[in-house]
């Protein structure tokens, strides 16, 4: 039953990079082979969905091998949720290098053998089912990408490479040990055997309730570091300010990703007492991350760190969705991550074109740009409003879906947070049309912004892709969602499941209004072992 | 009948003034000898031990009373070995450096 | 009775040797005050009964090392100490230092010299004859024994070769 | 038999419109991008007009007729499909939205044929057109809330057309921010639906009301919650009392743009939005009040910041706000059906205003401040009796629509309980106001001697308020302030019958729209009333009102009791009576003694300046709001916060490290003592350590 396409998927990139490594180095061949491995990467994962049942809710295409000894294995699988972070990540990386054709000019070879290396990680990140494996790839993407900012970046790339580094690599050490942890105790690596480890042990009581809470801390910061949340993100801005166009991209698009995947499938796959029993400080860190990110970003005077910081709060609303454990949420949550890596990978690209022309960030050397580059206008005025998520475009679908999943939740002050949450979406309204307007409307006032080029062919091709997919995405997501779904419930703890079944039938049939607008919060599991899901 | 503790105190002093010595003097040769002295307080520690055990034996039978005094024959051995090879050191220091006061030997300092 | 007044004034002498060592500033004096350590230590050993142990000291340590420690100091040259007002960090650790440890040992013994009981002066020959350590030294010992033995030798060529001139 | 009617090929139309001008448009001349534009939309009301006429209530094709065209977003429990609604109410809106929609194209032809980005202009309005038919036919609150946010984005686009102008740009921006703030509320009263019914289909939510399982009582705090969420999302986007300040800002844009978005179609959103979900309302009385009293509030507060307006678009914007209050108060009465008329007839006469001002301006030079026009009623004839046709119809003066309609808000609001005689009597002191301002624009303008026509004023005013002479875009053409373009120096003319022509439709729709409503007490029977009246009685009746509103609607179509009859004329006449004062101290102030308003504004000096600063309410908001938000981010949270605590943790740990490592560095001096004296003090410690075994053991 071992399906070879994930291996494929995953390889392809690292066999085209040691490929590259044997080219001479003539940068123009090096940039169209990179170009032709990360295309044909993507047509390969294309067969995914192509081939996916979307009956099934399991993991399909499995591969499982032994790998080191009988007890650490090479199992990949897909599902509804990675695989379309997996195609995410194949359609990021052919438009980076698009994106950095111009760009990167010297050291050529390394930067693209790493950008492979890179995809290769990611793709691992998402498809790896057994822990070791998992944690492998984890912090395989550490190094290409610390070195991508650290080589090509900008003035301070050093400082925010190690940065980068250090804060996720301080972080996984926690999830490392909870790993080992769950090894001594269940002698396997794999996640469902995990799973079903704990699932039987909470109900006979034979693992500690405190010792399930510590193991959710220990996965939750490692995760916590890499989604951004809000006391930990300040490696972001720096890694993104200082990362070259290609590294932003894929840093905002995917490795983010990594973060929140982590928390949907680990933190509350795993543990689903313990999620609902944090739900709602970390819910309160979500909230703080949308509002306090939107605020920071009003008042950046660098275009890309006003990006980073909108990341922060778009990924503060992925959480909230996570941690509002309702099927609305989760599968908002899941779509919100395809959309944030759509639009702000377009306002990343968008962000170096500008580059490439001005060589600076700074808002005050823009101003009237929508006169010499009408059509650069128009792309950023797009991912502008895909990224304020105005209905028809992919953002609105998200953002709606985890803010009402979140208002239905019964986690405590789910309401609370839903309305918080909401109000993001006025300060996305605010900074980020404050900075169309200071980019492109108004008199131009520096004599050279008269005469910029506008979007040539090769850079229009790149965005036009992301475009697209976003309007596509705005209408017509229930194709998506088909896959979604059934991966989101099977991940959600199973109360949660029938709760939302409940939720249902409440409405169906007497929708008693008198019931309190809070149904019944599910019981606060207490600490001890026996507190499992009502 | 001396109480076995003058013999300690006795000893604990040597020694004391032992490491008072290897720490304030400057000239190596001193600070030698001032291990020396260290030396020879143990020794005398071990001595009055052994009596002690011959005179009060002890119940575990591991502790022969006598051998006390081979200890100190093992430590006058080191002593000897130590003492020899300190002064060819010695020796040398002083071919290279020229002076016996320890604070000039510092090839070490950063 | 006279075993105390014995071992009282074997011991004055000693600590003044020991005290003298110290105090004086050239060194062939103190290796002297040292040998003086040693003769009155071995007498002690003799209050203790351990005659082999008391010709040995005298014969090792009196005779031998610091014999070549005289040599090695004439050999030297060595002048006087200079005053040199040196590191103030050896007496701000030194002090304190050697303080506690003698407070804590001397409190130590003195607290628990109740238990520990006395020793008396034991008789000729009747405990530490050689034949007694002898026996002891190539039974029990033999192991160690041997070790010391090629410990001495590695210490020979040591000092050989450290003491060679290159030429 | 349900007909398919496609309904989802009326707001197709002007989408593919909007996609040809804005792709193709750069390459398009001029003629062929207009050519596109009235293509599309002509189509598209043509095809309203086909289906609201084989859905006719006669046809025997049930109402409301709702066609699905597939899912658009499913998850979980919830899914929202690609739906749409037609019933009387849609129809109506439907109508007035293509109809005044396709005037104004034909209309703004002309009016920007010698604007720069021209294509821009006509895909901006296209895609205007396509979400506002998509607000008003959706089958479900989510597909409203599409078109909802859709012309938030469409007005911030044509707001700021003249993106050179920064003035215009922020206006823009301010109208999505504020905007956006209605739709934050908007949203959360989605999710309380969503909570409460389980789906946003019309059709699933008012079939459950319907179905009786709520009595006012029990829910009145749910239904309250969700009616007060979708007011405040309504006061966003119709500009009321706490979120208008961003309508007189709106006049930045094109003149057209005035007319289409913050006259006739957008601004009615609000309206639609509350007379749409009348089966919410009426189950929470206490929102209702809170309507009534803002609709109340905007209209009279309004009404005062118009007096005293120099700039002629600004009295027609805070005109426009004064009038949505009166919608407002409609449904805060409860008399939706009224408050409906109201916003047909004001769709008609509105816009013929602010084309009509317009094509003054466009006749004048782009000069705007009514203090420098004067006596041109001769030199634009055409342009003259159109706009006094509109002053009249929206002074209330009987024989015109302003009147029935007005008049049928008034009486309802008499009779209602949540209405009562204090409101109706601001009401009617408003209709006076309202008189007032609109004849003082009429006499200012087309009264009093000459002052245009001269070449100098042309010059002056072009040197004087024509900041922006960067070239724009594609065309060469040097720019005039505002939005007009200084008509060629030949002095004051009529403008070119391709914007006449809709003027004198909407002239004669605002004189024949209001006979569709003429009450019982004056021999109509009320065709309008009887009209919606299949949708307005669908949900429950007002709570504890429920016999008023019947008797309301009996008493207009039932017999005309003569007491009845009696209390009705007097009504009618007083807010005749009132609007034909505002007109006699207009023609006194502005017209016999053109000195007298300056003797009274510097007696009342303080209150004037107040009212002319429209009170402070724009520097109030930036007071309270955004200063200290932006403050707040900058020094607190980001300096102080991210960079400060976050930040500094980080690096302090970094610096730290390397500062115990200097330390330790000392250890290895190299002097020989020192290390005797680690050696001494480690041997002193074991002793201690074993010392201190040996004692507690």
């Amino acid at each position: 039953m071992n399906n070879s396409i994930l291996t494929l998927v995953t390889f392809v990139p690292a066999i085209g990079a040691l490929a590259l490594m044997l080219m001479p180095r003539n940068d123009r061949a090096l940039r169209w082979a990179a170009l032709i491995i990360s295309i044909a990467t993507f047509a390969i994962s294309l067969f995914l969905p192509m081939y996916y049942d979307y009956g099934a809710s399991g993991f399909q295409f499995e591969t499982n091998r032994n790998w080191i000894g009988q007890t650490i294995h090479y199992h990949m699988g897909a599902d509804g949720i990675s695989m379309w972070l997996v195609l995410l990540t194949t359609l990021l990386v052919p438009v980076s290098v698009l994106v950095s054709w111009k760009s990167i000019h010297d050291r050529v070879k390394e930067f693209f053998v790493l950008l492979l290396l890179l995809e290769m990680a990611m793709i691992g990140v998402f498809l790896a089912l057994d822990m070791f494996l998992f944690y492998v790839f984890w912090e395989a993407t550490l190094i290409p990408m610390a070195l991508l900012i650290g080589m090509y970046g900008h003035e301070r790339r050093v400082y925010a490479a190690v940065k980068f580094f250090l804060y996720t690599m301080v972080a996984s050490v926690f999830m490392l040990a909870a790993i080992i942890w769950l090894y001594v105790h269940t002698g396997s690596f794999d996640y469902s055997v995990i799973r079903e480890w704990i699932r039987v042990s909470i109900q006979n009581g034979s693992v500690s309730g405190t010792a399930l809470q510590w193991l959710f801390l220990g996965f939750f910061i490692a995760f916590a570091v890499k989604v951004p949340l809000f006391p930990l993100h300040t490696w972001l801005p720096d890694a993104h300010v200082e990362a070259p166009t290609a590294g932003s991209v894929l840093l905002a698009g995917v490795l983010l990703k990594m973060g929140t995947y982590g928390l949907l499938r680990f933190n509350v796959g795993m543990f689903p007492d313990q999620a609902a029993y944090n739900s709602s400080w970390i819910n309160t860190l979500a909230v703080i991350g949308i509002i306090y990110g939107a605020l920071v970003a009003l008042v950046q005077p660098n275009l890309k760190k006003l990006i980073a910081y909108s990341s922060v709060s778009h990924l503060g609303f992925v959480v909230l969705g996570i941690f509002s454990l309702t099927t609305i949420g989760a599968d908002g949550a899941v779509y919100q991550m395809l959309n944030h890596g759509i639009s702000t990978g377009a306002l990343f690209m968008l962000a170096g074109m500008l580059y490439e022309r001005k060589h600076t960030y700074e808002f005050k050397e823009f101003g009237g740009l929508a006169t010499p580059m009408p059509v650069y206008a128009t792309f950023f005025l797009l991912a502008v409003l895909s990224s304020v998520g105005l209905p028809l475009l992919n953002g609105f679908v998200g953002e709606f879906l985890v803010l009402s999943g979140t208002f239905q939740s019964a986690m405590p002050h789910a309401m609370l947070f839903a309305i918080l949450g909401s109000s993001g979406v006025i300060w996305g309204a605010c900074y980020l049309l404050w900075m169309y307007q200071k980019v492109f409307y108004g008199q131009i006032h520096h004599d050279e912004n008269k005469t910029l080029p506008d979007i040539d062919g090769r850079e229009r091709i790149s965005l036009v892709p992301l475009v697209v997919l976003a309007v596509i995405m705005g209408v017509a997501s229930p194709y998506w969602m088909k896959s979604i779904q059934p991966a989101v419930v099977s991940t959600l703890p199973q109360a949660a499941g029938v709760k939302a079944q409940a939720q249902k039938d409440h409405n169906q049939d007497k929708p008693d209004l008198v019931s309190p607008v809070l149904p019944a919060a599910a019981a606060v599991p207490n600490a001890s072992a026996t507190g499992g899901q009502k | 009948m001396v109480p076995l503790s003058w013999y300690l105190i006795l000893s604990g002093i040597l020694f004391s003034l032992g490491v008072l010595g290897f720490l304030l003097k400057r000239n190596i040769i001193t600070i030698f000898m001032s291990i020396e002295l260290m030396l020879n307080a143990v020794n005398l520690s071990f001595v009055a031990f052994a009596n002690y055990w011959h005179t009060h034996p002890v119940a575990d039978k591991s502790i022969v009373p006598l051998s006390g005094q081979v200890f100190v024959f093992f430590v006058m051995v080191v002593a000897a070995a130590e003492a020899a090879v300190g002064l060819a050191i010695i020796i040398a220091v002083f071919r290279t450096r020229e002076t016996l006061n320890v604070d000039r030997v510092n090839l070490l300092k950063l | 009775m006279v075993h105390q007044v014995l071992f009282i004034v074997f011991g004055l002498i000693c600590v003044a040797g020991a005290i003298n060592l110290l105090v004086q500033r050239h060194p062939i004096s103190s290796a002297l005050s040292l040998v003086v350590v040693m003769a009155s230590l071995a007498l002690i050993y003799l209050l203790l009964g351990a005659e082999f142990v008391a010709a040995i000291q005298v014969i090792v340590y009196a005779g031998a090392i610091m014999v070549l420690f005289v040599f090695v100091i004439m050999l030297l040259n060595a002048g006087a100490e200079e005053r040199t007002r040196g590191s103030r960090m050896a007496l701000i650790v030194g002090v304190p230092g050697v303080i506690i440890l003698a407070g804590t040992v001397g409190w130590m013994l003195v607290s628990g010299s109740g238990r520990l009981g006395g020793v008396n002066l034991v008789g000729p020959s009747s405990f530490g004859e050689t034949h007694a350590i002898a026996r002891l030294l190539f039974k029990e010992f033999l192991l160690p024994f041997e070790i010391t033995s090629v410990l001495i030798l590695i210490a020979i060529m040591g000092a050989v070769v450290l003491g060679k001139r290159e030429n | 038999m349900t007909k398919n009617l496609n309904l989802w090929v009326i707001p197709l139309l002007p989408l593919i419109g909007a996609a040809i001008n804005g792709l193709f448009g750069r390459r398009f001349k001029n003629a062929m991008v207009s050519a596109v534009a009235l293509l599309f939309t002509a189509a598209s009301f043509g095809w309203a007009a086909w289906a609201v006429w084989t859905v006719w209530p006669g046809s025997g094709i049930a109402l409301p007729h709702i066609e699905t065209l597939g899912t658009w977003i499913t998850a979980g429990t919830f899914s929202a499909p690609f739906g749409f609604y037609l019933d009387q109410l849609s129809m109506i809106m439907v109508l007035v939205v293509t109809g005044v929609g396709f005037l104004i194209h034909i209309y703004s032809v002309g009016y920007m044929a010698h604007e720069g980005g021209y294509y821009r202009f006509f895909a901006y309005l296209n895609l205007f057109m396509f979400f506002m038919l998509t607000l008003v036919l959706a089958n479900n609150y989510l597909l409203m809330f599409v078109g909802w946010e859709g012309v938030g984005l469409a007005s911030y686009l044509l707001i700021g057309f003249f993106f050179l102008k920064d003035s215009a740009a922020d206006a823009g921006k301010k109208a999505f921010i504020v905007n956006r703030i209605g739709d934050f509320a908007f949203l959360i009263g989605m999710f309380l639906i969503i909570r409460h019914f389980g789906s946003l289909n019309y059709d699933a939510v008012f079939g459950k009301i319907a179905a009786g399982h709520f009595t006012p009582e029990a829910g009145w705090g749910i239904f309250t919650a969700i009616a007060l969420c979708l007011m405040f999302g309504a006061t966003g986007k119709s500009a009321q009392v706490p979120l208008y300040v961003w309508l007189p800002d709106a006049m930045e844009g094109p003149t057209p743009v005035s007319a289409l978005i913050h006259a006739a179609t957008m601004v009615t959103a609000g309206i639609y939005m509350i007379a749409r979900s009348h089966a919410i309302f009426n189950l929470a009385p206490h929102a209702l009040q809170i309507v009534a009293i803002i609709g109340c509030i905007t209209a009279i507060f309004a009404a005062t910041m118009g007096l005293a307006q120099t700039d002629i678009k600004r009295v027609l914007a805070y005109s426009t706000v004064s009038q949505l209050g009166y919608m407002f108060l409609a449904c805060g009465v409860a008399a939706y059906s009224a408050g409906i008329f109201h916003l047909m007839t004001h769709a008609f006469f509105k816009a013929l205003l602010f084309l009509g001002a317009g094509s003054v301006i466009h006749a004048v030079g782009g000069e705007q401040d009514m203090r420098r026009m004067g006596g041109l009623r001769k030199l634009i004839p055409v342009t003259f009796w159109v706009v006094t046709i509109a002053t009249i119809a929206i002074a209330g003066i009987p024989p015109f629509a302003g009147f029935f309609s007005k008049d049928e808000i008034l009486g309802a609001v008499f009779h209602s309980p949540y209405g009562g005689p204090v409101i109706w009597g601001i009401g009617v002191l408003t209709a006076g106001l309202t008189s007032f301002y609109m004849f003082r624009l009429w006499f200012m303008t087309f009264f009093g001697e000459l002052k245009l026509g001269s070449v100098e004023l042309g010059e002056e005013a072009h040197a004087a308020k024509a900041p922006a002479q960067a070239a724009h875009g594609a065309a060469s053409h040097s720019h005039g302030h505002a939005d007009d373009h200084s008509h060629g120096h030949g002095g004051v003319h009529e403008s070119p019958w391709i914007m006449l022509a809709p003027l004198v439709i909407l002239a004669v729709l605002s004189f024949v729209g209001g006979w569709v409503g003429v009450p019982q007490f004056m021999g109509g029977h009320n065709e309008i009333e009887q009209f919606l009246a299949p949708v307005m009685q669908s949900g429950p009746a007002v709570a504890g009102e429920a016999v008023s509103d019947k008797d309301a609607t009996t008493s207009h179509a039932g017999e005309a009791t003569p007491e009845n009859t009696k209390e009705e004329l007097f009504l009618a006449g007083t807010s005749v009576a009132a609007a034909l004062i505002g007109l006699f101290f207009a023609y006194l102030f502005y017209y016999k003694s053109p000195e007298l308003p300056d003797r009274i504004t510097s007696k009342m000096h303080g209150i004037y300046m107040m009212v002319l600063h429209k009170y402070y309410v724009d520097e109030g908001y930036g007071a309270i709001f955004v200063k200290p938000l932006l403050a707040l981010s900058t020094v607190v949270l980001w300096r102080g916060v991210d960079q400060g605590v976050i930040d500094g943790l980080v690096n302090g740990a970094g610096t730290a490290s390397q500062g115990v490592g200097n330390e330790l560095r000392q250890m290895q001096s190299g002097n020989i003592r020192s290390y005797a004296a680690w050696v001494a003090i480690g041997g002193a410690a074991i002793v201690a350590y074993m010392i201190w075994l040996g004692v507690t053991r």
